[in-house]
């Protein structure tokens, strides 16, 4: 174990598999001498070379349908997208060609590709610079869809997505990168569709990843003083998701709370929601509650950007209002 | 570079099987046994013909709604891609394609395509990975007049030509986009001279010319695997029927249908093989039926072809 | 009132707007002329003029950003996208621009634009031209997402988006297109926000939109001699969404089933469930169910397709499954 | 057409504003007092201004993420700006949109924009109202040399120009997007070249020289409302400053940042102003010092205005 940030577990699990296999190569724009727009390339540049670490022109549609053929034709891209924001620029090529070209060509296609993005708000680089837009690529059947939470889970997706088959759309938390945690060293691969408890309890349970992952067990430790028992609940991907993770856990707890930080309205924490107040119905014994973004853009000012963004508190009063 | 004596034979059956495949799916529609939508090649044969020509099984090709010339020059198999038109279990993609999706990746072929302009970053993607993986192989992307006015088109120039990359940009200028004239959507009379706008060159050929079209694209299969990056060529030729079965073309002239009809690449290049006595005009008829009744096999073997089963819907979603 | 088309309809719609406001245009691929893939706009551009129904060439990024532009400087566009699966070529208009202008300038624009689009399988028309996209759509705050189930709403809704000061995504079901109704002449305005009971009934409710209104439709008289009595609400805009209208129909029948065309992993479906799951949680007497296609790319064959799109029979099944 | 004197002097009050205005951002930033990115004008100035000289408030300009300059030479109020900048209720944007998404709808000043190439299309959209309504305004698209590869930029160019509408399409081209050399990202020398692709005039400048640019634009606005059509006025340029603030530029070489910084477009047009007795020097550094009295009580009303309230997080969202 080493204790590295999640910007750092997430290079190390793209170095370990770059030199595992010559087929995986990363490209994106600024992503080589630069280190990326976070920095989370740095140093890949000067460690592979110009030929494996590559910078393209500003043009997200090349970029993710260049994949698509790269893929297509046997090489395993890594391609970074700068901001999620930007994904729909090339909306179309992860919509209708990587994820349904396998379908569409009667299983005769493997597209092993993962276009890494970062999300989320908490820089004040407003509407445009701060979305969380996970829900989009769960709606689109043929990609997996990861969001790793913390620094191991970061490294260990990230090999797993390399040596998926599959398009793997791997979202970044911008306000994690620096996060600091323990992380496996050399070879680390997690389960993609496999949840995490990250915190076990009895009285509730919250699922939440990506950033909202920490502040739900910030939530849960002050709930505990309270004398509720949180049971916090990473999907870690949500497609494939570990439906039967959350179904035991509500089981256990028969109260469901949802925390997302991308809008309400269409959220994946609807589907979540859903499946619940589906095949769960029995099992609950309180109304199913998400806390979420409000249904508007980003905005700038940083008062403004942290009413915005979900916080503990939020959470904490979500969750009392089931008791 | 010209085509030798085989290649011109090839070619000439290459045309033939696609102009009697793209025929008998006219009869096929009209009788309401192929469903969806069927964009056909009929007259643009020269084209994917006299590109693909120069190509190898280890080339790629991207392709289009308009994908079936284009798979067929580069090797795609007649009976599974008419099982497939049929919606068959034994087409190529089990029935789960159809006509906009027909692919064979073993020979390359990347697939139809029914996203406008989306075959041409996948192109470049192709001919990444061949660069990449130090081949000498050779991508050639075809796409339509309309294709030519989307973002990607120039993304995808401009991407492969920075890397000179060995992809081939085949801009396959039939005069329309559906409806609408190529006049009226672009303000420059040939296509090929977008090519400036990369720093790669760019050259118009006669698409109904089979010969204009193979040498155009030997000079720039070379230049692509010598590694010197794409070319773009501009094919001017003429689609015979409407954008789709069914559509009556109102659009366009009777006279300028009437011309190009006169102008069949078929007759042109039978005239140029018996000229060169390559084949009597007699051998040429003889190909020419043996190719329709390989065609009919095809509609058989479609037609014999199972459907495929219900459960097929949830499989081959995701590999694994 | 005079029996026509829902295309014919929405035909109408448009052009009663055309004559009122000048400022109303309309342009898309082959919207002229050939007067649209599917006939919709077929004779407007004889009754209005090249200048006001316009062809584009294949653009749809141009297309969907111009069409802000124009709004944001005093024109109404209707802009047609030719399918909604072409969407993902324009997503970044939509979703940073037009969606997001209002708001990021502080209230002081104004984008009052009708995106017009065709959505549904049911014509083998495979992966690329079958698909059903709206819940993308609601998931980004600033738009208006509208989805007619009838001739008349189609004709209503549409003069309603036109004069809305907002972005609207108006999105029209190709097997709908020849279906007749009953439709008031003249200028007609179906507000938008306001679901519609379609068929009153007491032991279940049925939510569904677009085509799955008339299946549903066709459900709820089957289990009629059944004796099971069902209520169909069509929300027709799901955003806003008339939440009200749905909970005080589960308020009386304590049963909710959702239908929908969309996939069903984050479909809309997901945010009604979620919704209920939370604020009607105390009005359900049984778990909610959702009727909708599978998380798969949509096959090509018919045999294939009819298996995939929800029908009638799955619709009564997933009511029975509550009794 | 050349300037006249009033211009000139008027062209001099604008990029001296937009030079102080930058450079307080500069220190504004480093103290911390402006949340978010901040992408600077500093070097550029003289390309907005020389176009927007030639424009009226009847006129709409796109913008960018580099955006200030734009919007202090359309007439945009200092004082607004900087107010948003620092997030205030008093800005532009009611504090929710920052640096880049300042707009000021009445000015014709169509936004600042965050995600590049997206105002090309927009631009379009503007330029067909204007058309439409048969009026002679005329809309500038400003963007980077970066923004010149995007998709947008192919499908605006091709679609203003089949509609032949007034829509000037300004290429700043500072050499780098990001850490991306222009050279690198591709493969002409000339972004101007690109609009043969269009069947539109192309013409690169100096960017640093104002009146150079003054005069191209003069030329593409008159032609722009004659209805003539669109314009590619390429201007070569140089971004002093990093990408955004915090930047180190580790990619530029020091000699080229030297070479540029001697290249000022300010004291190069006060040189031309004493030079054609327009002004004095120390007229012009007067002027200079009242644009920076000006820049520092725009500081103080933003410092002074009060945080938006945190219920206006919720509105704005729709009209109505
Ligand atoms: C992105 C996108 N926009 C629009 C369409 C609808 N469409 C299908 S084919 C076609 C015309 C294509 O014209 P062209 O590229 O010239 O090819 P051709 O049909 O002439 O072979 C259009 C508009 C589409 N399939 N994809
Ligand atoms: C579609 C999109 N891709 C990438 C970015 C990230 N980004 C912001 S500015 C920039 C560089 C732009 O370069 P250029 O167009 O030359 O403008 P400059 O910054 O030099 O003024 C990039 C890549 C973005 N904002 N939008
Ligand atoms: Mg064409
Ligand atoms: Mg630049």
């Amino acid at each position: 174990m080493a204790e590295m940030t999640y910007a750092e577990a997430i290079r190390d699990g793209m170095r370990q598999e770059m030199k595992r296999d010559r087929n995986v190569y990363l490209y994106g724009e600024d992503v080589g001498i630069f280190g990326g727009c976070f920095g989370v390339t740095a140093g890949l540049f000067q460690e592979f070379g110009p030929e494996r670490v590559i910078d393209t022109p500003i043009t997200e549609t090349a970029i993710a349908g260049s994949a698509v053929g790269a893929a297509a034709a046997g090489l395993r891209p890594i391609a970074e997208i700068m901001f999620v924001d930007f994904m729909g620029v090339c909306m179309d090529e992860i919509l209708n060609q990587a994820a349904k070209m396998r379908y569409m060509f009667g299983g005769k296609a493997k597209l092993p590709m993962v276009i890494r993005t970062p999300c989320g708000a908490g820089f004040s680089a407003a509407a445009q610079h701060s979305q969380t837009l996970e829900a989009w690529f769960t709606h689109i059947p043929g990609l997996k869809v990861v969001m790793p939470g913390t620094a191991a889970d970061g490294k260990g997706l990230m090999e797993a997505a390399i040596r998926d088959d599959n398009p793997v759309i791997f979202i970044e938390h911008k306000v994690l990168l620096g996060a600091k945690g323990e992380v496996p060293e050399g070879e680390y691969l997690v389960p993609i569709g496999k949840a995490d408890i990250k915190r076990e309890g009895t009285d509730v349970t919250i699922v939440a990843w990506s950033l909202m992952l920490s502040k739900a067990l910030a939530a849960a430790e002050s709930l505990a003083q309270e004398g509720i028992s949180a049971e916090v609940l990473d999907p870690r991907s949500l497609v494939p998701l570990d439906k039967e993770a959350i179904l035991n856990s509500v089981k256990k707890t028969g109260k469901l709370v949802i925390v997302h930080e991308a809008v309400r309205t269409s959220g994946f924490g609807g589907e979540i929601a859903a499946i619940v107040a589906d095949e769960g119905f029995d099992l609950l014994d309180a109304p199913i509650k998400r806390v979420t973004a409000p249904d508007t853009p980003i905005p700038f000012s940083p008062v403004l950007e942290s009413a915005y963004i979900p916080s503990e508190e939020k959470i904490i009063k979500a969750v009392k209002e089931l008791f | 570079m010209e085509p030798t004596k085989d290649q011109l034979l090839d070619i000439f059956k290459t045309m033939s099987t696609i102009r009697a495949f793209e025929s008998k799916a006219v009869e096929l529609f009209a009788a309401g046994k192929l469903p969806g939508f069927v964009h056909l090649y009929l007259g643009e044969e020269a084209v994917a013909t006299g590109v693909c020509a120069n190509l190898t099984i280890k080339d790629y090709i991207t392709s289009t709604h308009r994908g079936h010339g284009h798979l067929i020059a580069k090797g795609g198999k007649i009976d599974l891609m008419m099982a497939e038109l049929f919606g068959k279990k034994t087409g190529y993609c089990k029935g789960k394609g159809g006509s906009m999706h027909i692919a064979d990746v073993d020979l390359g072929i990347l697939g139809a395509n029914g996203i406008v302009g989306a075959g041409q970053p996948i192109s470049v993607g192709a001919a990444f990975a061949c660069k990449y993986r130090k081949t000498d192989s050779v991508t050639v992307c075809f796409f339509g007049d309309g294709a030519s006015n989307r973002g990607t088109f120039h993304e995808s120039l401009n991407m492969a030509s920075v890397w000179k990359l060995p992809v081939i940009f085949v801009a396959e200028n039939n005069m329309y986009g559906i409806s609408n004239s190529q006049k009226t959507s672009m303000n420059v009379a040939d296509i090929a001279d977008r090519a400036a706008a990369y720093g790669i060159p760019g050259v118009a050929v006669d698409g109904n010319d089979v010969i204009a079209v193979f040498e155009a694209a030997s000079e720039a299969v070379k230049r692509a695997r010598r590694g010197d990056g794409p070319t773009l060529i501009e094919c001017k030729t003429w689609r015979w029927r409407g954008h789709f079965e069914g559509d009556p073309s109102v659009y366009k002239k009777p006279e300028d249908q009437e011309s190009w009809l006169k102008k069949d690449p078929i007759p042109r290049l039978e005239a140029k093989l018996v000229d060169l006595k390559y084949a009597t005009q007699p051998e040429l008829d003889k190909i020419k039926s043996e190719i329709k009744a390989q065609v009919e096999d095809a509609v058989k073997f479609a037609e014999e072809s199972a459907l495929p089963d219900i459960e097929d819907v949830l499989t081959d979603v995701y590999a694994n």
